[in-house]
């Protein structure tokens, strides 16, 4: 009995000591790293969004807020909007957009619009479509998607926002029709959305 | 920082505690791989992987102190087996040791002088007699180690090869042509 | 004829072959100037012979006789001397010579004076002894000692006897012809075998390509008065298996792993029915059978042959070896094996000697790997996957072909003759099971041997421990001695070391001889007693000599 | 040492169980070359040639008789039914890598002839549609609908030169099963699909009359007694009723059993590419089951999956399950009344 | 300092007991990850990092450890470790810290390097100790790279792709493309492209040792 208790009693002391150790190292290393890491992820989320507006639309980071879900937006949760500004004044929005029908389901979006209801550039940030087949909307594999770069509703009319086969004007691969259909859709709907709530959108009021 | 530190401290000490505890409760004191080890050994208790027999040689295997390929009777196939066993690769039978057909030894009788030396000698008790007796070697249980063959003073033992027979025989692997045999 | 047949699974359909031999009535193997008989011919124990070199016999006189329970007699198949046993060609399919009692016939074949058995008389076991020394085996190819299948057991009841004229390998047509030709007979051994078995029924199974033979067993019975119910079974390949015949006739199965009577069913070979027959009415033993021979030979015919008869004596008779033959069969073609040497005896188990042409049994095709088409599980009559079997076979996994029941194959070859592959799937089961039976023996022996080491440790051990004991005693003895003290102490003293040492000299001599005597075996014991009396003689012969030279 | 040595007749040895095989598959040939065009015999025998000179090298490279194993006819079966999964007038390197994929990579690294664990065909056509899913979805439109049908030496030109002369959109079009998934994706409503020309009368024009002529082969295989009715049977019943019970719980979404049995692979897979003696399951129940797992998935992955037709998918799953199948559905032998062994 | 020992552990790590292609162990990030050259090197090298300080520092310690709490020891010094490479990682290379994402933490779990620790440096001296969870490591990389440079060539035709992730946008440029026009053959990026891959590599290593086994100086 006695045997045991020391034994139980050794072994816990040296895993102890090696676990105060341990920790204590984690803990400083955490604690030297904590700043860099959020100044990391901040630079690399601004650096994200900074892709979807054309160089010198904005002059300072830019700003997160909640935007009600929208079917125009193909959100069913409250989302966020990016606000750009330039000069202290709203120059363009960063949209979290859904297209809901890609071929393996939905695709999410960062669509940039400035003032004037130009596209600043469109980015796919998530999607499940056919790799080799689907995925040439990614920008890493294919310029298909810097096609939207410059549009606007004004200059492209509704009609025209159709993939070629449907009769459009977007470019598409052979074979994969769906998801670029999808994805003019969700833009389109976007820059809708853009129009109605253009001056909440542009405010940024509740700073 | 401090909660991070202590809450490790205190899973430490737990763990710490039933580990050490658990080692010294439930101490394996056996270690049946030798048993293992021993079952593929052929038992012939000859002693010529430089072991007393084939427990102590089994013991010295488990401990890593001994090569797999020290038993010529297992032969190839008893290497592979204890590879297979250990987890390691098999290899061939050691230097100086080779494989022998199964043999049994034999008495002279006209020269045996009934000395017992043999029977002192055999592993498994396979040589009945007593002394200025004639001894005797029973076929069925020797083991073909060789171990009576120094000790006898007037060289009456040898060893002789079993053959197969009828009885003992064995349908061999099957070999059949793979290849065609070519017409004409 | 309204008994209904249940059909087994699978079966093949081979060419048969049998119009070859059953035309012609059983001839007469002419007497042969030498017999060889084997000591190992039935299941079993060999034989343990009881002559010697030198001796004279007569015919149907034992020979040998059983060693054991499972084992039977053997007996001289005619009238001569015994010129030794030797290790002769036999029929085996390892072409290995094994022991045979080899007798020169002196011509006359005189016969011992036969003694027909009283059968309704004689006590059960008595008569079974009397059957086994008279050498009956199943004559259908198991050859197992009839006797043991002729006890009906702890029930004292079997209810089903049957017997198998099926005759279902191709070739082969022996059974046909004795039951054309000697129904009554059958049916007499068939009787007694009923009665010793306290069987209800006898039902004959006959595959219904012989209708003559169940003609005759048909007629025969209606002579003989005997309720036999002969059935016709559809022809198809092995329903002159054992287990197949019973399920085909009763609709049972024989466990796997165990015998028919566990089903309340024995079955015979109308052969050893016949035989039985030949014994109980003629007291006469099993010295001779009826072997087909066919194939490429000038006349296909079915002999009655005498156990012992060399297999080209037999051949030569049947108009010999045709031009072109390439060799020669033991048994049917799906279960028989090649005889390397035609000088071998026919034995109990030899039914039918095929001499084969590259026209009759051309060189099997190259084999092709399996494609696990399943040909052969559609043609296993035991149910087995025999694909499967042969995978692991193939890669010597025995403990998996065992986990497919290596053991309930039945070798009956129906998965080599169907493989679309050609792979000889019955000679990778014949290997396997044989190397399973090997490794078993190895380890019992090794088992053995680690028994015996133990034991030989354990008595070194106590041996030690004894001795030493035994010389503590003694140096308390001593010092006893020494203190209790006598008249004159130093001399006293001198002389109790002196005993003390020349009692522990002899103590030891004794105990570096030590003896390994006990609880031998009679039969080690007597070769010891027989060694040493050799070599008594021997130092006798020594002495005498010297005593001569001095 | 001879053990039986009745081994001579055979009814159908290897070699001619193939030949066989490929005789069967003639009808549904003719009616592809009748409907489409006779672009699939260059498609047949660039794989045969292909499938037929990697079968060389790798024999060649293992030291194996060459000529009794070509003799044999499986790198032929296996080359046919790839080049019939396939669309036809894919450009000559899919063939070429299909080729290879099947005879050196599921069939030879595996061992060859009988050691394979996964259908050679189908590893190809997956590997294929995984790796190169534009080519591999772009099918010769049936005669009636297509703008232009290639002739046989178009054909070569197309296959070998690429698209030139002629613009896909002319000769090509989705199979059925890829364009209902690709208009219920976009949200068209099922009936109005169905009612579209491609549909022809049961499973898409043309597509149709070539299942039915795979059903006709398939038929001739079991009378020779080559196939087992197991396999065909559960394979298609377990595609009937799972697509019935998708139908009936929502018949917006999913064409029912008559279109799934005659589209795409259905009727390929159940009678020539499931029956595969080599990478099925083998003990009758192991068949029952292994064939109803693949025909479910086959529905399943259809329905489901990111790709237009499961029947490849779901076979080479269903090719992993097949030994474990066969353990669990080991038949019961002899005198053992029952229970596994 | 580099003894007949210290050679046998260079050889054993990078040839002999290549952790990849001989052990086999450590499967779960050599396949997932290994899609392209980038990948594969970064997660080598951290893993490298790991097993060779915790083979030190375990080795360092190896007296003060009681045998009965060794395997919670070893894990905690294990894990302490991959954690701090897990951090730095974050704050200074975010891009690939987001490519290899799970992997990094998983290195805890890799069997080899506990097994490197348990059957290694436990026993063994501290400076053979590093020197063996370096070359263990390297060895782990090596298949990992070449696995990577393989799946990466056939699969998109090129080699450094991504090296951005790493070393900066300048690093885009370095990329090397192969063959231009390739359209890729997508397997061999996917999952099922590196276990065919390492099937090869292994395949490959046992033909070279073959060859030495026939050809070899001393046959074995």
């Amino acid at each position: 009995m006695k045997r045991l208790m020391r034994s139980a009693v050794s072994n816990g002391l040296a895993l102890v000591a090696f676990s105060v150790a341990g920790t204590a190292l984690l803990a400083g290393t955490y604690g030297l790293t904590l700043g860099t890491i959020a100044r990391s992820e901040q630079a690399k989320q601004q650096a994200l969004l900074a892709q979807t507006l054309p160089e010198g639309s904005f002059d300072a980071d830019l700003i997160a807020h909640t935007v009600a879900a929208d079917p125009l937006l193909g959100t069913k949760k409250p989302g966020q909007a990016y606000l750009a500004r330039k000069d202290g004044k709203g120059s363009g929005v960063v949209l979290e957009v859904t297209a809901p029908d890609g071929y393996a389901g939905e695709i999410k979006l960062l669509v940039g619009i400035l003032a004037d209801g130009r596209l600043g550039g469109v980015r796919v940030v998530k999607h499940k479509e056919t790799p080799g087949l689907g995925d040439y909307i990614e920008v890493e594999k294919n310029p298909w998607i810097r096609q939207f770069d410059g549009l606007s509703l004004n200059q492209a009319p509704a009609a025209q926002w159709r993939v070629r086969k449907d009769g459009g004007r977007f470019d598409y691969l052979a074979g994969a029709t769906i998801t670029p259909r999808a994805i003019v859709k969700a833009v389109a709907r976007a820059l809708q959305y853009f129009e109605r709530h253009k001056a909440e959108l542009l405010a940024g009021a509740k700073e | 920082m401090l909660t991070a530190i202590l809450v490790m401290a205190l899973g430490g000490l737990l763990l710490g505690g039933v580990l050490g505890w658990a080692s010294v409760r439930y101490r394996v004191e056996d270690d049946p791989l030798v048993e293992k080890i021993d079952a593929i050994l052929p038992q012939t208790q000859c002693g010529q992987c430089g072991f007393p027999g084939c427990k102590p040689y089994a013991e010295a295997i488990s401990k890593g102190e001994a090569d797999i390929n020290r038993c010529p009777p297992g032969g190839e196939d008893g290497v592979k087996r204890l590879a297979e066993l250990l987890g390691v690769d098999p290899k061939p039978l050691g230097e100086g040791l080779e494989h022998k057909p199964k043999s049994v030894a034999v008495i002279d009788e006209n020269l045996c002088i009934g000395c017992t030396l043999c029977i002192q000698a055999c592993p498994v008790d396979a040589i009945v007699g007593a002394a200025k007796q004639m001894h005797v070697i029973v076929a069925d249980q020797c083991t073909g180690c060789e171990l009576c063959l120094s000790p006898c003073p007037v060289e009456c033992i040898h060893m002789e090869v079993v053959h197969e027979d009828v009885a003992t025989w064995k349908w061999r692997y099957p070999v059949y042509t793979l290849h065609p045999t070519r017409p004409h | 004829m309204t008994r209904p047949l249940y059909r087994f699974h699978g079966g093949v359909h081979p060419a048969e072959h049998k119009a070859e031999s059953s035309g012609r009535p059983i001839a007469t193997m002419p007497l042969l100037p030498r017999y060889a008989v084997p000591l190992r011919q039935h299941i079993g124990n060999p034989a343990l012979p009881i002559v010697k070199a030198g001796d004279r016999v007569l015919k149907g006189q034992a020979i040998g006789q059983a060693d054991g329970y499972v084992s039977t007699a053997i007996h001289a198949p005619t009238s001569g001397t015994v010129l030794g046993i030797e290790a002769q060609a036999v029929p085996h399919p390892s072409g290995l010579p094994d022991l045979c009692i080899v007798i020169e016939s002196d011509g006359e074949d005189r016969a011992v004076d036969y003694q027909p058995l009283d059968w309704q008389h004689l006590d059960p076991s008595a008569l079974r002894n009397r059957i086994r020394d008279l050498g009956l085996a199943g004559l259908g190819g198991a050859v197992f000692p009839s006797y043991i299948k002729l006890n009906p057991g702890a029930a004292q009841k079997i209810p089903t006897l049957i017997l198998n004229g099926a005759e279902c390998e191709p070739w082969i047509t022996c059974d046909d012809r004795l039951m054309r030709e000697r129904a009554e007979g059958i049916l007499r051994g068939a009787a007694a075998m009923q009665a010793m078995l306290h069987a209800d029924e006898i039902i004959v199974g006959i595959e219904d390509n012989k209708p003559e033979a169940a003609a005759a067993l048909q007629a025969a019975a209606q002579q003989l008065g005997l309720a036999v119910e002969v059935a016709l079974a559809p022809t198809l390949y092995p329903s002159g298996g054992g287990k197949q015949l019973t399920y085909l006739l009763t609709g049972k199965e024989t466990p796997a792993g165990g015998l028919s009577t566990d089903i309340g069913v024995q079955v015979f070979n109308i052969g050893t029915a016949y035989s039985l027959y030949r014994a109980i009415e003629f007291g006469e033993p099993m010295i001779s059978r009826i072997v087909t021979v066919t194939g490429h030979v000038g006349q296909p015919q079915n002999f009655e042959v005498r156990i012992g008869t060399p297999v080209a004596d037999l051949i030569r008779q049947a108009g010999g070896e045709l031009a072109g033959a390439s060799g020669r069969l033991i048994g049917g073609p799906m279960m028989g094996f090649d005889l390397r040497n035609d000088a071998a005896p026919t034995t109990k188990a030899v039914n039918c000697v095929i001499v084969k042409s590259p026209a009759l049994f051309p060189a099997a095709p190259p084999a092709m790997p399996c494609i696990r088409c399943g040909e052969c599980a559609r043609a296993c009559p035991a149910l087995l996957q025999p694909f499967e079997l042969y995978w692991y076979a193939r890669a010597r996994d025995f403990g998996k072909a065992q986990g497919y029941r290596l053991f309930d194959c039945i070798e009956c070859g129906c998965c080599s003759h169907v493989c679309p592959s050609h792979i000889p799937l019955v000679d990778f089961f014949r290997f396997a099971k044989d190397e399973v039976w090997a490794r078993e023996r190895e380890k019992e022996a090794s088992e053995q041997a680690r028994r015996r080491h133990e034991f030989h440790q354990f008595r070194l051990e106590r041996e030690k421990q004894e001795k030493a004991d035994k010389l503590a005693a003694k140096a308390v003895d001593r010092l006893k001695t020494v203190e209790t003290g006598a008249a004159d102490p130093e001399a006293e003293r001198k002389k109790a070391i002196l005993q003390a040492a020349i009692e522990r000299a002899q103590k030891a001599k004794a105990d570096i001889t030590p003896k390994n005597v006990e609880g031998l075996p009679p039969e080690i014991e007597q070769e010891i007693a027989d060694i040493d009396a050799r070599r008594a003689k021997l130092r006798e012969t020594a002495h005498a000599k010297d005593e001569d030279s001095e | 040492m001879t053990g039986s040595p009745y081994n001579l007749h055979v009814r159908y040895a290897t070699p001619q169980i193939m030949r066989q095989l490929m005789l069967a598959l003639l009808p549904a040939i003719g009616a592809h070359v009748w409907l489409f065009g006779p672009g699939i015999l260059v498609g047949l025998l660039l794989c045969s040639l292909f499938a037929v000179g990697f079968e060389t090298l790798v024999l060649l490279m293992r030291g194996q008789p060459l000529g009794f194993y070509l003799r044999d006819n499986t790198a032929l079966v296996t080359a046919w039914l790839l080049a019939l999964s396939m669309p036809t007038l894919a450009p000559w390197w899919l063939y070429l890598l299909g080729a290879f994929f099947a005879i050196v990579v599921a069939k030879h690294l595996y061992g060859g002839l009988g050691q394979n664990l996964f259908n050679p065909a189908m590893v190809a056509y997956a590997v294929l549609i995984v790796s190169f899913p534009i080519q591999m979805t772009q099918w010769a439109a049936p005669a009636q609908l297509a703008a232009h049908v290639p002739s046989l030496a178009e054909a070569f030109d197309l296959v070998f030169a690429g698209q030139g002369a002629l613009s896909p959109d002319a000769y090509t079009s989705a199979t059925p099963l890829d364009h209902l998934k690709t208009q219920l994706r976009t949200g068209t409503p099922m009936p109005k699909v169905m009612g579209q020309p491609l549909y022809g009368q049961v499973g898409g024009s043309g597509g149709e009359v070539v299942a039915l002529m795979f059903l006709l082969g398939g038929a001739y295989l079991l009378g020779r007694r080559l196939i087992t009715w197991h396999i065909p049977v559960a394979f298609l019943a377990a595609v009937a009723v799972t697509a019935s019970l998708l139908q009936w719980h929502d018949p917006a979404q999913h064409a029912g059993a008559l279109f799934h049995l005659a589209s795409g692979g259905a009727m390929l897979g159940a009678f020539f590419i499931a029956t595969d003696p080599v990478t099925a399951a083998s003990t009758p129940k192991g068949k029952l089951l292994y064939a109803a797992g693949a025909g479910c998935l086959t529905v399943i992955i259809r329905a489901f999956g990111n790709f237009p037709d499961g029947v490849a998918f779901a076979i080479l799953l269903m090719n992993i399950a097949a030994p474990l199948i066969d353990v669990y559905t080991q038949p019961r032998v002899f005198g053992t009344g029952g229970g596994k062994p | 300092m580099f003894t007949q020992e210290a050679r046998d552990i260079v050889v054993n790590g990078l040839w002999k007991q290549n952790p990849g292609i001989v052990q086999i162990l450590g499967l779960c990030p050599l396949l997932a990850i290994s899609n392209n050259v980038v990948n594969a090197l970064s997660l080598g090298l951290a893993t490298t990092l790991v097993m060779t300080v915790s083979n030190g520092a375990v080795a360092l310690v190896r007296n003060l450890i009681p045998h009965a709490i060794r395997i919670p020891v070893f894990i905690l010094i294990v894990a302490a470790l991959v954690t701090v490479v897990d951090l730095l990682m974050h704050a200074y290379l975010l891009s690939l810290y987001l490519v290899l994402g799970i992997f990094i933490p998983l290195i805890v779990t890799n069997c080899i390097v506990l097994a490197r620790v348990e059957a290694f440096a436990s026993k063994r001296s501290t400076w053979h100790s590093v020197l063996d969870g370096a070359f263990m490591g390297l060895g782990l990389t090596l298949v990992l790279l070449t696995l990577g440079a393989v799946r990466e060539a056939f699969g998109k035709g090129t080699l450094l792709s991504g090296l951005d992730l790493a070393l900066g946008p300048r690093a885009a440029a370095w990329t090397i493309h192969l063959a231009p026009g390739y359209d890729g053959f997508l397997l061999a990026i996917l999952p099922p492209g590196a276990f065919i891959g390492l099937g090869l590599l292994i395949a490959l290593r046992n033909l070279i040792e073959l060859r030495k086994k026939e050809h070899g100086p001393h046959p074995a």
